[in-house]
C-alpha cells in the first residue's frame, strides 16, 4: 500500500530471519564487538588486494547470515547489495561467486536499508521468497578512492570520521516466526544542506536524516516517543548534535541515536566516529538485532544516511547532497 | 739575493712581535698582519680563517649569526678591501663553513709550497661547485 | 527550518580547530625534522666533500629516503596526525606524498599503477614550482634587458 | 654549529606555522598549501630574498617546500644571466633534480620492498 510522499507500508509481514555481520580488526573495540558475528584479524590478506578483500567480507557475511537462518544459499532468490568503491565491484564480484541473481544498489552509506527496502517490496510483491540485502565498506578500499593514500599524513579534524571496514547482510523472508518484521519504509529524499567539507560528513547528512524521519513520523502518524530508538547510520558525534538542535524535540535527547557516533566508543583516534555503508549495517544488524530478538526493543527506526559524493564533484567545486532511507522494525511480543 | 733578503725581513718581524695572537693564518707574516688590519675592523664577523700561496688568498669568515642575511655583500665587501692590498693575488672571500674546516685543516697539516699549492687549489674548486 | 538557521546550528555545533595549539605543534616537528635536516648537512660537510651550499642536495635526498622508512612503516602519518603542516611543509612531507601514493598503487601494476600514480598527489607541487619560476625568472630577465635592475 | 641548528629550527619550524596557519586558517588542502609554498619561495628568490635566508638558516630553509620553488627559479635565472631567455626554460631543473629524483627513486623502491601484510593505524 502506497502511503504519502516515500512512505511504504509492509503488510505481508517481511521479517529479518538472520544476519551476518563482518568485520576487520579494527573495530574490535567497538562497543557492539560482542553481537558481530565475525571478527576478522586482517583487513586483506598478503597478496589480496583491499578490493579482493571487501569481495571477501562479503562472501563470508553472506554465507554466515544464510546459515544461521538454516537456509542454502541457492535457495535465495535475490541478493540485494551496495559498498562504496566504484562500479559496485567487489559487490558485484561477491555475487558472481554466490551466484545469486543480483540487485546492486548504491546510495552511498544509505546502501544498506535501501537494500532492505528493496528487499521487503520484492517479498510483498509475492515475487521473491528469500532474500539477502545488506551492505559493506572496506575502510583501506575506500579511503583510496575517496581520499588520500593510506600512509598519506593528512591532519585529520576533529569531524572526520573512520570509514569501518564492515559487512553486514541479513536475510529476509515473510512471516518468519519470532523474528523482527519490517512494518514500515521511508524513502529518502536527497537533501542538500549546501556543505562542502568533505571532511565534515555529518553536518552535510544531518539534514537529510531530518527530513526523512519527520517524514516518516508524520506519515505514520507518530511522534518520537513511540519508539524505544531512533538510530541514525553514520553522522558521527557532530553530525548526532547537529540533528538533535535541528529536532529540539525533548524525546530527541534520549531516543535519537546515532550507530557512528557509538561504533568506536569514545576513542579520539576516530575523531568524530565512524561512516561508511558497513557502519550502519554493521551496526543494525548485530546490536540493534540482538536487542530486537531479545525483546529489549519493541519499536525501532532505523536511518541510513549517506552523503552522495565523489572525489570528482568535490573538486569541481559542487555542494554534497545528501539521503537517508528509514525503516521501522518491529518485534511482536510473544504469545 | 731577494729570498735571503725576504728571510731576515721575515725573522726581524717576527721577533718584533713574537706576541701574536691566535695564529688564524699562514704563510708570510707581513701579509698576515695585512690581512688583519683589514679584517679586524670588521664589526660583522666573530673570526677568520686563511691561507695564502704565491697567486691566492683564502679567508673563510665566521659571520656573525644575525649578519649572515648579508652574507654576499659582506664577502664580496671584504673582497674589495683584500684586493686593493694584495693586487697579485686572486681574492676569494666566503662564509662557508666547509671551508673554513678545510682551511683549518691546511693550517694544521703545516703544508709547503707545492703541497699547499694543490690543497688550495682543492679548496678553490670546491666551492666554486654549483649548488 | 530554512538554510540560515541550519548554518547557524552547523556552526555552533563545530568543533573549534585549536589554531594556536596546532601552530604550536607544526612549529616543533617542523622545527625538528629541519634540524635533523641540519645535522645530516654538517654531516655531509664533515665527512663528504659538500660545502654548505652543495650539502643541501644530499641531505634532501636523504630526509626523503627517511620518508620512505617512515612511510613504510607507517609511523609518517601518525607524526602527521599531531604535526599537520610541520611534516607536510618539509621535503619529508613531499616524498610522503609521492611514496605513499606509490605503494598504495603498486596492486595496479609498476608501469600504470606506481608510475601513473606517483605525482598524484605531489605533482601539482612540481608543477606550480615550475610555472612560478618559469614567470618570475622570465619577469626577471626581460627586467635585466630592458635595464631597469641587473642580476 | 650551535647557532645554526638552532636558527634551522626556528626558521623552518616558523614556515611550518605559515603552512598551518594557510591549512586552519584559510581552509585549503595540503595539496593547496604546499602549491602556494612552492610559488612563495619563486618569489621570493626573483626579489633575491631566498639565498641570504638559506645562508642565515641553512637546512631550516632548504628543507621546506619553499626551497624547491627557490632553485627552480635559481636554476632558470643563472641559466637566463648565461644564455638570455632560452636559458629561462633550459635551466629550470638545473639544480632542483635531488629532491624530485629522489622522490621517485624511493617512491619505486618504497613500493617493490612495502609490500605491506598488515595494515597498522
Amino acid at each position: 500500500m502506497v502511503n504519502t510522499t516515500g512512505t511504504l507500508q509492509f503488510m505481508g509481514k517481511p521479517s529479518i530471519v538472520s544476519t551476518g555481520v563482518i568485520v576487520g580488526p579494527m573495530e574490535k573495540q567497538s562497543p557492539f564487538a560482542d553481537s558481530f558475528d565475525e571478527i576478522l584479524p586482517l583487513e586483506n590478506e598478503p597478496n589480496e588486494t583491499y578490493e579482493q578483500a571487501n569481495t571477501r567480507y562479503i562472501e563470508k557475511a553472506c554465507s554466515v547470515a544464510v546459515k544461521k537462518g538454516h537456509e542454502k544459499l541457492e535457495n535465495v532468490d535475490v541478493f540485494i547489495g551496495g559498498d562504496l568503491i566504484n562500479q559496485l565491484s567487489p559487490t558485484n564480484f561477491a555475487a558472481r561467486q554466490l551466484s545469486i541473481p543480483l540487485l546492486g544498489v548504491f546510495s552511498a552509506c544509505a546502501s544498506s536499508m535501501e537494500s532492505i527496502i528493496l528487499g521487503c517490496l520484492l517479498l510483498e510483491s509475492g515475487n521473491a521468497k528469500s532474500i539477502l540485502a545488506g551492505a559493506s565498506s572496506h575502510h583501506p578500499a575506500v579511503e583510496r578512492q575517496f581520499r588520500y593514500p593510506l600512509e598519506y599524513g593528512a591532519q585529520k579534524p576533529k569531524t572526520a570520521q573512520w570509514t569501518v571496514t564492515a559487512a553486514g547482510f541479513a536475510l529476509l523472508q515473510k512471516q518468519a516466526k519470532s523474528a523482527p518484521i519490517i512494518s514500515h519504509a521511508t524513502i529518502g529524499r536527497v537533501v542538500d544542506g549546501k556543505q562542502t567539507n568533505p571532511l565534515h560528513m555529518g553536518a552535510a547528512m544531518a539534514p537529510a536524516a531530518r527530513d526523512t524521519i519527520e517524514r516518516h513520523l508524520t506519515n505514520t502518524n507518530s511522534k518520537m516517543a513511540d519508539y524505544d530508538i531512533i538510530m541514525t547510520g553514520d553522522l558521527g558525534k557532530i553530525g548526532l548534535s547537529i540533528l538533535k538542535e535541528m529536532f529540539q524535540d525533548e524525546d530527541s535527547g534520549v531516543i535519537l541515536q546515532d550507530a557512528g557516533a557509538q561504533f568506536y566508543g569514545e576513542d579520539s583516534f576516530f575523531n568524530a566516529g565512524a561512516s561508511g555503508a558497513g557502519c550502519s549495517a554493521a551496526a543494525f544488524f548485530s546490536h540493534i538485532y540482538g536487542q530486537l530478538k531479545k525483546g529489549v526493543f519493541s519499536r525501532v527506526l532505523l536511518v541510513a544516511t549517506g552523503a552522495l559524493l565523489s572525489p570528482l564533484t568535490f573538486q569541481q567545486g559542487e555542494t554534497i547532497p545528501c539521503i537517508a532511507h528509514a525503516i521501522e522494525c518491529r518485534m511482536e511480543k510473544r504469545g | 739575493m731577494k729570498k735571503v733578503m725576504y728571510v731576515v725581513l721575515l725573522f726581524l718581524f717576527i721577533t718584533a712581535c713574537s706576541n701574536t695572537e691566535e695564529k688564524e693564518n699562514i704563510y708570510s707574516e707581513s701579509d698576515s698582519t695585512q690581512l688583519e688590519q683589514v679584517l679586524k675592523k670588521q664589526e660583522s664577523i666573530n673570526g677568520f680563517k686563511s691561507v695564502m700561496d704565491k697567486n691566492d688568498l683564502l679567508v673563510a669568515l665566521d659571520i656573525k649569526r644575525m649578519k649572515r642575511f648579508q652574507m654576499e655583500k659582506i664577502t664580496t665587501k671584504i673582497t674589495k678591501e683584500l684586493e686593493e692590498k694584495f693586487p697579485n693575488k686572486e681574492v676569494m672571500v666566503t662564509g662557508d663553513l666547509k671551508i673554513k674546516w678545510e682551511i683549518e685543516k691546511v693550517i694544521d697539516q703545516q703544508l709547503k709550497e707545492d703541497k699547499l699549492v694543490e690543497a688550495i687549489e682543492k679548496i678553490k674548486s670546491l666551492s666554486k661547485e654549483e649548488t | 527550518m530554512d538554510q540560515k538557521q541550519f548554518e547557524k546550528i552547523v556552526d555552533e555545533q563545530n568543533p573549534k580547530t585549536p589554531l594556536l595549539v596546532n601552530m604550536l605543534k607544526a612549529f616543533l616537528v617542523g622545527g625538528i625534522i629541519c634540524t635533523i635536516g641540519q645535522l645530516i648537512t654538517f654531516f655531509y660537510m664533515r665527512f663528504f666533500s659538500f660545502t654548505e651550499k652543495t650539502a643541501a642536495g644530499p641531505t634532501v635526498a636523504t630526509m626523503v629516503f627517511i620518508a620512505m622508512i617512515l612511510t613504510g612503516t607507517g609511523l609518517y602519518k601518525k607524526i602527521s596526525q599531531f604535526g599537520g603542516a610541520g611534516s607536510a611543509v618539509p621535503v619529508t612531507g613531499f616524498g610522503n606524498a609521492v611514496i605513499s601514493a606509490s605503494m598504495e598503487h603498486r596492486t595496479e601494476g609498476y608501469v600504470l599503477g606506481v608510475g601513473g600514480n606517483m605525482f598524484k598527489l605531489a605533482g601539482s607541487v612540481i608543477v606550480f614550482g615550475v610555472l612560478s619560476a618559469f614567470i618570475v625568472a622570465l619577469i626577471k630577465t626581460i627586467l635585466v634587458k630592458m635595464g631597469v635592475i641587473s642580476w | 654549529m650551535i647557532s645554526s641548528i638552532i636558527t634551522a629550527f626556528i626558521v623552518g619550524g616558523l614556515i611550518c606555522v605559515i603552512g598551518q596557519l594557510l591549512m586552519d586558517g584559510f581552509k585549503l588542502t595540503p595539496a593547496h598549501t604546499l602549491s602556494t609554498l612552492v610559488v612563495c619561495g619563486a618569489i621570493l628568490d626573483g626579489f633575491g630574498l631566498y639565498e641570504p635566508l638559506i645562508d642565515f638558516a641553512g637546512a631550516g630553509a632548504t628543507i621546506p617546500i619553499t626551497s624547491f620553488g627557490n632553485s627552480l627559479t635559481h636554476g632558470a635565472m643563472a641559466e637566463a644571466e648565461k644564455h638570455g631567455f632560452i636559458g629561462v626554460l633550459t635551466g629550470m631543473f638545473e639544480v632542483t633534480s635531488s629532491g624530485i629524483s629522489s622522490a621517485i627513486l624511493f617512491g619505486i623502491i618504497g613500493a617493490f620492498i612495502f609490500q605491506k601484510k598488515k595494515t597498522t593505524y
